[in-house]
């Protein structure tokens, strides 16, 4: 099914072209994310790694897209399915993966795990595991950014389940009333756990619900390189130029599991199907050949990437893990006597 | 409660905990299938019985942890009610269907998000009946599951029982056994207050003898799990096997330990503790969760109200350790409760000189 | 500022004649409501009360014209501010006095006081003081009824400020998810407690928001008695039929400070101007006459609520308080031990 | 802390809590005035300092409880912002805002209302430091207000410190004054991480001399407010003043009571409590909080494990009682803690045999 780009104030919107190096950049960092989690699940699958791990397969290009349309400064605040907004965002794979596997050298010292990134140096402040609960907090990001006028915009990732929670509805009300350079990214896999989009509201939209507000909504196919980085790049424009927050619906699907190794039998046939032929993975290589790029260079990208994530897991697999110690920091600003 | 009724009501309730392995084989079942069965023959007795929860129903392959398997295709979508991720609406909709006379079951995937929910849980479920000069009550099980050592981290872990204790009008249940699983589920359902019913991923997979239909645990009853003289360890939910374990153990070593499990975190059987204490004159109080402002901290303090001059040494308490859980496996294993503070606890307890 | 009946659906909609037993059952329900207050404010001004109240005053009209339109049996939660819901569902007036007034002999032996009635025997199962609990809970009684099939419809309360909660979204989007009986009435005021709606958010109207949750929205103004029955009686209609909720955001005045004795000074002048002018009680007293009541009969009427009233302070002013030891009472089914 | 500290401590932080009337009249503040000059202080000294919550601004009369009153105007509204009755996008916004760096403070209007944001405290708020590996901080103060003896009944009235206290990563702070309401609030919004800061309603119109620009009183130390040699009371909030007046009456009896008002409630000074109670030998704790699972349970529970063979009677605890505060006056006031129960309390601690 695929999805035409629409707004709540506009109807649908022609998709632009794209500049050939923003399209190389988007495409590097889809599939960085994808050579990520194929190597993830391998891990998993061997027994190398053993953790808790929310695949994103399916959901790649969203959310390199967006991050495409941002700077590395800018704030992200994403959720435990967030490994592709994180590595979009340029988390270094290192320090990731050895955060997954509880290592001293992962970016939060194996405190945190794969529901827990954070990496300021990347602007992913903070992950959570709750659902709903990033949008408020992002609108905290948005809020300190338009006090110090230092141009920055916060984008925050979310499902559409999420959509359902109070949460959301009052950050969304906030951020419009406050006009705040926020972005609300709702990566709609039309699944929220176990639970299909039709079995957990009535609106036929996310976006629907931006006009509850009076938010700027839009609509887009999540698989559509050209049309949701359009619809991003235009959300962050609107945000750094201080006209406020923008919910974006970016329709996609959740190929896998809710997390790595949880059956989806709970799936219909025909969903499976359709999820199949809208796989982003193909449709962006397809789009790259049509872009002049040869075969070729983007296998070359992909081994590059390739080595890079070779080197990363080597790193996080022989890091020491953290110090039994460590519980009594970070609790305070202090440590915490033995 | 006097001794003898206590070892009695240990007979007629105590169910296998694996510490006799004597017994003849019966069925065995895990405590999902003893969730499952005793919600089953819940709503097969009192159509008023009702589920609310994400997942739950077989559309969505019956609850993350199948929990609820095989219910709605039995007792139809209005009874078993999968819902959105809204767990103030699937809260407020179980306390106004209380109220109007259902008996109503909301389940919280995981405990960490009752905190979403608190305010029906506390300003609402607690206080209806009060508020209200008793006309109204809320007769509620909230079901929710957490644990230590899974590796889920900080937001999908934390054991929050001390704070619905400190909460009039709130009843709190946890099961450490399949059995018992059953028979208090089966009691907070037909409770007429609301009851907190709190499971541990990790005993999930964990079996007992099937104790059969329509079996019952009473609610603010303890379970005296084992018998012992020296000094009584008190405790409840998944520690209870570590409890016994180590009172295992130091059997060996001529320290004889009685085991308590509570059931019923609160109101706690006082009765039953008191009277081991009294016996015994030392006693360890155990728990999974956080330590600092427990539930051991106010059964500590009762047991120093109550014996202080028969007491032979302070009560010691073991908890979880003062931070939020940690994900990486060594540290999950360096923040919860384990076998040798448990032991070290019992120890200081035997050599203390008052 | 009048406000033109519209719903989310069609445009505007044409407002009927109301049959002359049912207005002067408006009339008379609105006139308990409007007695009650001023004697509370007098019994709270001379000292023989001392206990928090929130006035209606401005809103005595709505919440008349929606219980007209209710069985004694239906089910009502309200709020804080909802000593009008009560009296017009059919509270008796002594032992809802006798409650705010602490005494043995309230509904709740004095243990709720004014934010906390509740009174089954006319359908008054909740009353909360926290701003948007109600909703969720209504929902609740809505789904014992449909589980039940008793036909029984379930109206909540609510504020103009309590839309920007989590739980009102929550419990929209569940309403309509499993097409409940029951009315969400959003007696919009214009304020939540000092904040004007205008600084609350940024939509023009709370009815937009039924549209997020694909729920039916009616705008009213609830100081029009016809349009505000009619509006009422449809939701009543559509819920009973099993056609599921209705928003109904019904346009009215705090005519006051948030709680009796509050200051209002943050009002601005044209607000107070407006309300005055749109003030339901002279209104309504109009479409009396105009429907050929003569104002001796409708006289006759207040004195009938004004004696009424008078036994009612009596009773309840006369009461005992409630012993001490009431607080070890109702905490559970079995009492705690002194 | 040595004993020699405590008093030292005393001297320096102690405000006056008018048990020394003999000192000459300085200028008086009441706790809103207080409070309201700690914030206008601080946001003049950091304009990272910001406030979020329910009717704040000028537009709205500078808070329902005029605590704010004045500063939109002086700091602008992107500073002081008034916002939707919205407890989860105020308590989030600030948790996002401290962890990008400013220090804002958000104002809860009532302690029952937590309950609706108690996801962004708990699960946010105090644990983001420790799940990013110290890597981020949340330096917000979270300001309430509560109390019991005002008639607001069942969901207005309630204290919770005991919930947060049982959360790692939180500090929880209460004045008993009008100067260390103004000392700590300063200190409060200079700490690094997460505070509660509890106001109680009653003591709103309370005075004290003015401490003076820049004042702070600092977290984690008690203040030991009347010194005593018999029994220690210890307490915190509004009960300081019950306390003292209790400890006044019995000094004519000849019983002389060492009085503790913690301050910061958690964690708490245990060095001045554990101190002050090997001096006397006997210990009450008395709190507003229902007494069940109270933070009394904590620190009697640690003065037992400390100085059990010191003690010369089983310490004592005085808090509200088992059920949701009552509406009408005459329960109100069977409800909460009085002067009777703190002396009958310190006379079972004097009487006790051993
Ligand atoms: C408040 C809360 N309730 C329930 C959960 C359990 N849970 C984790 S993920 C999830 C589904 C979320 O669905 P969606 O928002 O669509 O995100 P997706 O997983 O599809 O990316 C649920 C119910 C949670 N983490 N938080
Ligand atoms: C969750 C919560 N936050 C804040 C309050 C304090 N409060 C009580 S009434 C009120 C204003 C409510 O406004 P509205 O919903 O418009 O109702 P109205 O009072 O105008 O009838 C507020 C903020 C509360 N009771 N509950
Ligand atoms: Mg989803
Ligand atoms: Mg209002």
């Amino acid at each position: 099914m695929t999805t035409k780009t629409a707004t709540n104030d506009t109807a649908t919107i022609e998709t632009a072209s794209i500049d050939r190096a923003k399209l190389l950049d988007i495409y590097t960092r889809t599939m960085k994310v994808a050579r990520f989690d194929e190597k993830m699940r391998s891990l998993l699958m061997s027994g190398k790694l053993a953790t808790i791990y929310y695949t994103m397969r399916g959901q790649e290009l969203v959310t390199s897209a967006m991050m495409a349309a941002l700077n590395q400064d800018d704030y992200l605040v994403t959720t435990y399915r967030g490994q592709h907004d994180q590595i979009a965002k340029g988390v270094p794979l290192d320090l990731l993966i050895a955060e997954i596997a509880g290592r001293a050298t992962g970016t939060c010292k194996g405190k945190g795990g794969s529901m827990h990134i954070t990496h300021p140096a990347t602007g992913v402040m903070v992950t959570t595991g709750v659902v709903g609960s990033g949008l408020p907090i992002a609108n905290g990001f948005a809020l300190a950014s338009q006090n110090r006028g230092d141009g920055k915009v916060t984008v925050t990732c979310f499902g559409d389940g999420a959509t359902n929670i109070g949460a959301f509805h009052e950050a969304m009300n906030m951020a419009q009333l406050y006009k705040l350079p926020v972005i609300f990214l709702c990566q709609n896999n039309r699944y929220g756990e176990h639970t299909a989009f039709a079995d957990h509201t009535k609106v036929d939209s996310i976006v629907t619900r931006a006009a509850a507000y009076g938010m700027k909504g839009v609509k887009v196919d999540g698989n559509d390189a050209l049309a949701m980085y359009q619809v991003a790049q235009a959300a962050v424009d609107r945000a750094r130029a201080g006209e406020g927050p923008t919910l974006i619906e970016a329709m996609c699907y959740r190929m896998m599991g809710h997390f790595f190794g949880a059956d989806f039998s709970y799936m219909p046939p025909e969903h499976i199907a359709e999820m199949k032929a809208e796989d982003p993975l193909p449709k962006l290589n397809t789009l790259m050949l049509e872009h002049q790029f040869t075969q070729g260079e983007l296998d070359a990208i992909v081994a590059g990437l390739e080595a890079e994530l070779e080197a990363a897991v080597e790193f996080a697999l022989n890091s020491p893990f953290p110090d039994a110690d460590e519980i009594r920091k970070d609790v305070f600003e202090e440590e915490i006597a033995a | 409660m006097s001794e003898a009724q206590t070892r009695q009501s240990q007979t007629l309730d105590a169910p296998d905990n694996g510490a006799q392995p004597d017994k003849p084989k019966a069925k065995q079942i895990t405590m999902v299938q003893a969730l499952n069965a005793a919600l089953d023959e819940a709503m097969a007795a009192d159509e008023g019985v009702i589920l609310l929860g994400e997942d739950v129903a077989a559309k969505q392959g019956g609850g993350v942890f199948k929990i609820s398997a095989g219910l709605s295709e039995k007792y139809g979508e209005n009874r078993i009610r999968a819902t959105p991720i809204s767990e103030q609406a699937i809260m407020g909709a179980c306390v106004g269907a209380a109220v109007a006379g259902l008996r109503p079951i909301a389940e919280i995937m995981l405990m960490n998000f009752v905190t979403v929910a608190m305010d029906q849980i506390v300003n609402h479920a607690a206080k209806l009946r009060f508020m209200s000069g008793g006309q109204t009550n809320v007769p509620l099980v909230i079901r929710t599951t957490t644990g230590v050592g899974v590796g889920f981290g900080g937001q999908h872990s934390d054991m929050l029982e001390a704070w619905f204790a400190h909460v009039p009008g709130l009843k709190i249940v946890t099961p450490s056994n399949a059995a018992d699983a059953k028979g208090l589920m089966r009691s907070a359902i037909e409770c007429n207050d609301p009851v907190i019913f709190i499971e541990n991923i990790l005993c999930y997979g964990m079996k007992s003898d099937d104790p059969g239909v329509d079996y019952r645990v009473p609610l603010g009853k303890a379970a005296v799990v084992r018998e012992g003289s020296d000094v009584t360890l008190i405790t409840y939910g998944r520690t209870v096997l570590d409890a016994l374990d180590v009172a295992g153990q130091l059997a060996e070593q001529g320290i004889s330990v009685e085991v308590i499990d509570l059931r019923t975190i609160a109101p706690y059987d006082e009765a039953t503790v008191t009277a081991s204490v009294r016996k015994t004159g030392r006693a360890v109080v155990l728990h999974e969760a956080v330590r600092a402002y427990g539930t051991g901290a106010e059964i500590a303090s009762r047991l120093h109200e109550a014996l202080f001059n028969e007491l032979k040494a302070p009560v010691q308490r073991i908890g979880g350790a003062f931070s939020a859980v940690p994900m990486a496996s060594v540290l999950e294993q360096a923040w919860i409760p384990n076998k040798d503070q448990i032991t070290a606890a019992i120890r200081t307890t035997m050599e203390w000189k008052r």
